[in-house]
């Protein structure tokens, strides 16, 4: 809904600039909630992955001569079977090894992608051919504004579907305990790579659709581990276990950027703010906005609610008798 | 004579990178806590030693006396302050997250003080070298060494032979358990974060001798560090420091042939062939626990 | 939406002041050249507005910081041209934000002339609207260099070259103009070494050029690395007949940071405080009042670039968005421009036409040894022991 | 379905836990393993589930071979198991933990809807037949010792294997309730389920069991019905200590 | 006079109701008391309190006679309160070695910490023969009896043991039953939780009924074990044991 008024309502191309923005961040944050917050693996490495998209995009137009938004697809496809291969290597090892290998595929990326220059660009960058020449550039925010909306429903769609389904649980069970849910009959290894390839596609699309509208790529900004953790801190100020969490955190925090942009330009203060909003979003609300506040809500209602229904054995057994006596009458 | 000379220099590399990996090793494998803000407070140190000497006209290496301590300090408040209070079954996932936001804040300073320049302290032996078989050996590069050398001994006599060792890793393990048994888990816990904030310091002096310095620089130092603590085995000193010495020995002698982008990469391809092969590390962990 | 215009803009009423949008970057990697632009820029607006300002309207710098980041510089001028509403927009810092804030500034239809986009690729992104406001760019600086050695007898001229290079547009075109030159005039290279930007550790690198023992060595640098690889140098007692550095010799830290062993060594520069053009005697003495030091190489080309939007500006009596933009496009296309590092005109593609001038550390100071028409000193070679 | 193996061998370094081990349990019926601690029962478990890779010999079900099969691909075989040192998902509710255990075939049916209704029905009916329905909607985390114990067997239970391998049920469960398990039990047993029990409580393991395998040193060292073992003086010897 | 004394404590976690509501108990010196209760009662966090890892959000917890209320095992410890969790609380990375030797980490007299190692080597044959395998490798009930054996390492005034004998097999439990029958003799307050109740019963001078945080009813252990309501309510018992029901 919001999503189809903004544009008419911006009042300046930069605001809808902006808008476009804050989507591409909402649609990475998303994507990343699809390994993040149902398998529980943190990854710093997704810019890579939208890195990755953006360039494959890229390429397949520049390189290959494909239309712009076949490329798109074709990039998406593209990643998604490279993250396969990634995958394997990655989930392979869990929590704090995970992160670092996460880590690693940035750092890695970054070193490939400007060394060999002869492909990529090198460190001169990447020109991505405008999708639609000629058109000015207000009108060419709008089309994007709506492009990046539709794929945000998309993947805010497959996330949905995929929270309320039993391939869901199996993640949240990986989550929770992995040799357990293994044991119970859940493939995890395959769970975990089936997750992070979507999430990988969805990634790589919004990395390719950033490159179409953006039209510079340049390895340093393009596999930066900073990307990744603004993904992560969106993700989980909104609350990772939520559908609209990784959203509303790409709000807050994608205005916030801007904000502080703007307020301390001229100073690295904005790191400093940005540190300080990351650190207290892990003491305070390390269960995100969402969460907090419902549980917040919930106390003020009524204090002292408790899920558990008390019982003592005396009540269990008469319980069970009458149980028994109702099976046998 | 080329192989020769990037042998001693890999040697002396990796000599530092073993210092540099030292405290990595103590908060990842002994305190469960990624510290991705540890390359941010050696830079730090790196700064304060570069800013004493630019100041005060000292020797860099006099810094260590305020900053060893003061960074001890830093360390004991940081796990009283924050990690003590992150949830157990999300510390690990959590503790990156918030020394993250550390390093970040730590950049962001240090680049509101001291701007984004790079500096580099200027010594006055600071091109001194001697001939060692056929090799230039620069003195401040010796100095490094000898400094993570020490260090890298004090500290695996206090982690194996003393009983804070013990107790810091009875606090990590079973944190009621080790309350029981009457140790006081908070203040090992701190002090052990500031053992590992101190090496921080010791390595930041070090590096400071003969390397240019700027705010962003400690993303640079991130990867290799981290790639050298899991190839060594977390939490193991002596794994760190041999995985430290042979692939800063690596790095060196494959850019001869590679150039010195493409060097860097043996760190990456070192650490998933690790992953692949022997995930708990090729030098120490011994216990073969998946994280 | 673009069409220019709200209502403030009547005009050229001379009551309200043109407004000029820049970013830079202020933090991050180019944050220190970055500071030399803005001061260039501080320095072009004071020293305007002080003589009644353009069109008799007043100056107004309007400065954003991009963090040295692609997407904050697009961004930036972003705000500027379509929220802020400024008159006129110029450049950022380095060829990396160049190409993209040139595509915004494009696709609005505005004047971009840049202090920075010293990179070949700069100007075969088929921008119309570009001017690079310097002498030459980054392949052409060290092209009397060249002459002057290929000039050499056979006896002296240098027979092998090592080149290392920062993996950055600039900094590699300055080095490999050179090579290209040397190589077709027969000069072997012996090593070429390329790195990364943010490299700390040379020792390797120095060590494969000691190893190969050429008789000159050629460092594509920035300010930083050069000063490291030549501590790496020293510290192997490499001792070269001729060393050439981009950027660093010129910085006045250059000679501590190499505990001033810097006899002999070579750097292009586009811009000299003792250069005798007209408005550069102005430029140093009220820079130097203003900020209490001499201006160095970024801040001229801060200057540089004010000079040629003013010559624009007054050129065609407008300055505001819309239809002027053309105009002001249009008359750089066909006119040459005196500015504090000599006239500058441009070809189609933006790109200046012109060569830098080769400085020597000689005593305790730097001096201009080439061409020879503008020389201060002679060349010393081969160079003494560092 | 018949849970047997052959040869079976598994050494960790030095210590030598499982040594060789023929074991057949009966189909059908309630199994118990016994045996001192350290004696390799839990490391057996692992073995045949595949959380461990045995260094030689077979695990076979209903003539299937299994061994060195990954674990989801036994759980899925029909060999389901608890943990020793409980496993439960510790921030999910009760209710979830359960129906976390039903398993999705094909790709269809796993993005079906993991809270249809006749499958919360069935969850809810276990954890009433463990007394713990009370605490349907609680956190795991936020569960005593034995709660949890009692938690994660409805968890198995729900996945309807045909072969249960529980590791000491009754560790910390209150007698009162372990009657109630031990009924259980039997009575799932006579809906036709296979049991393979370690347990230390011999009152327990005497009452439930159809038949019993006594590990010693990583080997069976006895096998019978309970009336023979409690006779057996090996058996005696090397575990009751008497 | 008690050794250890809870009056009326309140006690839970977080912001959640409490789960001790009223609680009273008093371990006089020589004593063995023995708490029992369904799963989820509170016995453990009866424990967590008396020890000091948990504080109590009112009521009072005395120590010989001194109050001891909101003190940190570690004062409790120096007090002579020594606790054995439930559940596995060995140090698992670390060897068998450094776990027994950490148990006796407040003794400063070297000798006396090797006497005491080597006494529990010979009690518990395991802990000797694993000594320098890691911990975290053992088994099950391997693990437990390190766990006990380090708690033997110091010899305390007040002993809390939380269901000691689970996972051990019957040679173990015999031994752990032992050694309380020890320590109570030598003059130690035992406060008891176990599942195993009859048997631990047994052992006990004294028994408690715990249920949902309160006392439901306390007395001679001997009374306890022939209360047939409790019997069926709380300690179970084998079919052929149970009353008839009527
Ligand atoms: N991962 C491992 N690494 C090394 N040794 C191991 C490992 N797992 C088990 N062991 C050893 O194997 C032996 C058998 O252990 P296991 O856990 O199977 O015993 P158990 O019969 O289940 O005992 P309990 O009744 O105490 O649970 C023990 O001596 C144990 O120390
Ligand atoms: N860490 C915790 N956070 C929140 N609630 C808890 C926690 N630990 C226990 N509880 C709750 O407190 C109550 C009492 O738990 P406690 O562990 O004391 O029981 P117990 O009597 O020892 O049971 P068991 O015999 O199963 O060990 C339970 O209902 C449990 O759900
Ligand atoms: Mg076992
Ligand atoms: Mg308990």
């Amino acid at each position: 809904m919001a999503i189809l008024v903004f544009p008419s309502l911006a009042p300046n191309p930069y605001i809808l600039s902006s808008g476009v923005i804050v989507l591409n961040w909402a649609v990475l944050a998303t994507s990343w909630n699809f390994v993040g917050g149902f398998t529980g693996y943190i990854s710093l490495g997704h810019g890579a992955l939208a890195g990755l998209g953006g360039y494959a995009t890229g390429l397949l137009i520049t390189k290959a001569d494909m239309p712009s938004f076949v490329a798109l697809i074709a990039a998406a496809v593209l990643v998604a079977a490279l993250a396969v291969p990634i995958g394997f290597a990655a989930l392979r090892v869990r929590g704090a090894s995970f992160v670092i290998v996460s880590i690693a595929l940035v750092l890695i990326l970054l070193l490939v992608f400007q060394s060999w220059s002869s492909v990529t660009g090198g460190s001169r960058g990447l020109v991505v051919p405008r999708p639609f020449p000629g058109m000015l550039r207000p009108e060419h925010h709008r089309v994007f504004f709506f492009l990046y909306g539709g794929l945000l429903l998309l993947a805010l769609a497959t996330w949905w579907l995929l929270d309320r389904s039993r391939f869901g649980m199996g993640l949240k069970a990986i989550r929770e305990d992995e040799d357990k849910a293994e044991s119970l009959g859940t493939p995890t290894f395959a769970y975990k790579l089936t997750v992070f390839v979507i999430s990988a596609a969805f990634t790589a699309l919004a990395g390719g659709l950033y490159a179409l509208w953006f039209g510079d790529l340049d390895p340093v900004f393009q596999f930066s581990v900073l990307t990744g953790s603004y993904i992560v801190l969106m993700a989980l100020l909104g609350g990772v276990r939520n559908l609209y969490g990784p959203v509303l955190g790409a709000i807050v925090v994608g205005i916030a950027l801007e904000y502080f942009k703007v307020e301390f330009g001229n100073t690295p203060l904005h790191l400093v703010t940005t540190g300080l909003l990351l650190g207290l979003v892990v003491m305070f609300m390390p269960d995100g906005v969402i969460p907090s506040v419902t549980a917040l809500v919930q106390r003020l209602r009524n204090r002292e609610q408790s899920s558990i229904r008390e019982v003592t054995a005396a009540d269990l057994a008469e319980q069970r008798k009458r149980e028994r006596e109702g099976a046998n009458s | 004579m080329l192989v020769f000379q990037s042998v001693v220099l890999g040697l002396l590399l990796g000599g530092l990178y073993a210092l540099l990996a030292a405290g990595l090793t103590l908060y990842f494998g002994i305190m469960r806590v990624v510290m991705i803000a540890h390359s941010a407070f050696l830079i730090l140190a790196a700064y304060l030693a570069w800013w004493t000497n630019d100041r005060l006209g000292i020797d860099p290496l006099l810094s260590m006396v305020v900053t060893v301590p003061l960074f001890f300090g830093a360390g004991v408040l940081l796990q009283r302050g924050l990690l003590s209070r992150l949830r157990p079954a999300t510390l690990t996932m959590m503790s990156v997250l918030i020394t993250f936001a550390i390093a970040l804040i730590i950049e962001g300073l240090l680049g509101y003080a001291f701007t984004g320049t790079q500096r580099r302290i200027q010594l006055g032996y600071g091109t001194a070298s001697f001939e060692l078989f056929g090799a230039r050996v620069a003195v401040v590069k010796l100095i490094a060494f000898g400094l993570a050398v020490v260090s890298l001994a004090c500290l695996y006599v206090l982690m194996k032979r003393t009983q804070f060792g013990w107790a810091l890793r009875a606090t990590i393990q079973h944190p009621d358990a080790a309350r029981l048994v009457g140790i006081d888990t908070e203040r090992t816990a701190g002090f052990g974060f500031g053992l590992g904030l101190a090496t921080a310091a010791v390595g930041g002096t070090a590096l400071s001798l003969d390397t240019t310095i700027y705010p962003s620089l400690h993303w640079h130092w991130i990867g290799p560090l981290m790639a050298i603590i899991v190839v060594g085995g977390l939490g193991s000193v002596p794994g760190a420091a041999a995985a430290a010495l042979v692939l800063g020995l690596a790095q060196s002698l494959l850019q001869i042939p590679m150039g010195a982008t493409w060097a860097q990469t043996v760190f990456y391809v070192a650490l998933f062939a690790t992953l692949a092969v022997r995930p708990q590390g090729f030098f120490g962990g011994r216990l073969a626990q998946r994280f | 939406a673009c069409g220019g215009g709200g209502d403030d803009e009547e005009g050229g009423g001379s009551g309200d002041p043109i407004v000029v949008g820049i970013s830079l970057p202020l933090t991050g990697d180019f944050s220190e050249p970055g500071k030399g632009v803005q001061e260039g820029y501080e320095a072009w607006a004071k020293i305007t507005n002080d003589k009644g300002g353009l069109l008799g309207r007043q100056i107004e710098l309007k400065i954003l910081d991009d963090q040295s980041n692609a997407d904050r510089v697009v961004a930036d001028y972003e705000q500027l041209i379509g929220s802020d509403q400024v008159d006129l927009v110029v450049g950022p810092f380095s060829t990396r934000l160049v190409v993209p804030s040139a595509r915004v500034a494009q696709e609005y239809g505005m004047l971009f002339v840049e202090p920075a986009g010293a990179a070949a690729e700069v100007f075969n992104q088929g921008f119309k609207n570009l001017f690079y406001a310097a002498p030459a760019v980054a392949d052409d600086h060290y092209n009397h260099l060249a002459e002057y050695l290929l000039a050499l007898p056979a006896g002296q001229k240098p027979a092998t070259v090592a080149y290392a290079a920062m993996d950055d547009p600039f900094a590699q075109g300055t080095a490999y103009g050179l090579k290209k030159k040397l190589e077709a005039g027969g000069v072997k290279t012996v090593v070429n070494e390329v790195y990364p930007p943010n490299t700390t550790d040379f020792g390797s690198i120095a060590a494969k050029i000691a190893a190969a023992k050429p008789d000159m060595v050629v460092g594509g640098s920035q300010y930083q690395d050069g000063v490291n690889l030549i501590v790496a140098l020293q510290q192997l007692n490499y001792q070269p007949k001729l060393a050439a550095f981009s950027t660093a010799p010129t910085s006045p830290e250059f000679a501590k940071a190499i505990g001033n062993k810097t006899e002999g060594i070579l750097s292009p520069t586009g811009y000299s405080q003792d250069a005798p053009y007209e408005s550069n005697k102005e430029f140093v003495e009220k820079f130097k009042a203003q900020f209490g030091k001499v201006p160095e190489e970024d801040q001229a080309n801060g200057y540089t670039t004010g000079q040629v939007v003013a010559a624009a500006v007054q050129a065609a009596g407008c300055a505001e968005q819309g239809e002027c933009q053309q105009k002001l496009i249009d008359w750089l296309h066909g006119n040459t421009v005196d500015t504090v590092v000599g006239p500058l005109k441009w070809d189609a593609t933006g790109k200046p036409q012109g060569a830098h001038m080769i400085q020597q550390w000689i005593g305790d100071d730097i001096k201009i040894v080439l061409p020879a028409d503008a020389k201060e000193a002679d060349m010393v070679y081969p160079k003494p022991a560092w | 379905m018949t849970l047997e193996t052959r040869e079976l061998r598994k050494a960790f370094g030095g210590v030598v836990a499982i040594d060789g081990a023929d074991v057949e349990f009966l189909p059908g019926k309630v199994n118990a393993l016994i045996g001192p601690n350290g004696s390799g029962k839990t490391t057996f478990f692992n073995c045949v589930t595949g959380m461990i890779k045995p260094d030689s010999g077979s695990v076979l079900f209903g003539g299937r071979d299994l061994t060195g099969k990954a674990p989801h691909v036994v759980a899925r075989a029909g060999v389901g198991r608890t943990f020793q040192l409980c496993r439960v998902f510790p921030r999910m509710t009760a209710v979830e933990n359960v129906l976390a255990a039903v398993r999705p075939g094909g790709l269809v049916h796993g993005l079906r809807s993991a809270h249809r209704r006749n499958e919360t029905e069935r969850a809810h009916g276990w954890l009433t037949r463990l007394g713990i329905e009370h605490l349907a909607d609680a956190e795991a985390r936020n569960m005593s010792w034995g709660q949890q114990k009692l938690l994660e067997l409805a968890g198995v239970l729900m996945a309807e294997p045909d072969t249960i391998l529980l590791d000491e049920p009754a560790g910390g469960v209150n007698p009162a309730l372990l009657d109630r398990i031990g009924t259980l039990v039997r009575e799932l047993n006579a809906e036709g389920r296979t049991f393979v029990i370690v347990e230390h409580n011999m009152d327990l393991v005497m009452s439930i069991s159809d038949h019993i395998v006594v590990f010693d040193r990583g080997r069976p060292i006895a096998a019978g019905p309970p009336a023979e073992i409690r006779a057996d003086e090996r058996v005696l010897g090397a575990y009751l200590g008497v | 006079m008690s050794e250890i004394e809870l009056v009326d404590v309140q006690a839970g976690y977080g912001r959640a109701a409490p789960v001790l509501r009223g609680f009273s108990v008093e371990v006089p010196a020589g004593t063995v008391v023995c708490l029992v209760g369904p799963n989820g009662a509170g016995k453990s966090t009866v424990l967590k309190v008396a020890s000091g890892l948990l504080g109590p959000r009112s009521g009072k917890v005395m120590v010989g006679g001194k109050d001891m209320t909101g003190a940190g095992p570690q004062k409790m410890l120096a007090e002579g309160v020594a606790l054995v969790l439930q559940g596995h609380s060995v140090f698992r990375e670390m060897t068998v070695e450094e776990n027994v030797l950490l148990g006796g980490y407040t003794l400063t007299d070297k000798a006396k910490r090797a006497k005491r190692a080597a006494f529990v080597k010979e009690l518990f044959p395991v802990v000797g023969e694993r000594w320098h395998s890691l911990a975290g490798l053992l088994s099950g009930g391997q693990q437990k009896q390190v766990e006990f054996a380090r708690s033997l390492m110091v010899d305390p005034k007040v002993v809390l043991l939380d269901e000691p004998s689970m996972g051990l097999d019957p040679k173990a439990t015999s031994t752990i039953f032992e050694q309380v029958v020890r320590m109570r003799d030598a003059g130690t307050a035992v406060l008891l939780v176990e599942q195993n109740a009859r048997r631990a019963l047994q052992t006990a001078d004294l028994g408690c009924v715990l249920d949902l945080g309160r006392v439901h009813i306390s007395g001679p252990a001997a009374d306890l074990l022939a209360d047939p309501q409790l019997g069926e309510l709380y300690l179970g018992g084998r079919p052929a044991e149970k009353p008839p029901v009527v």
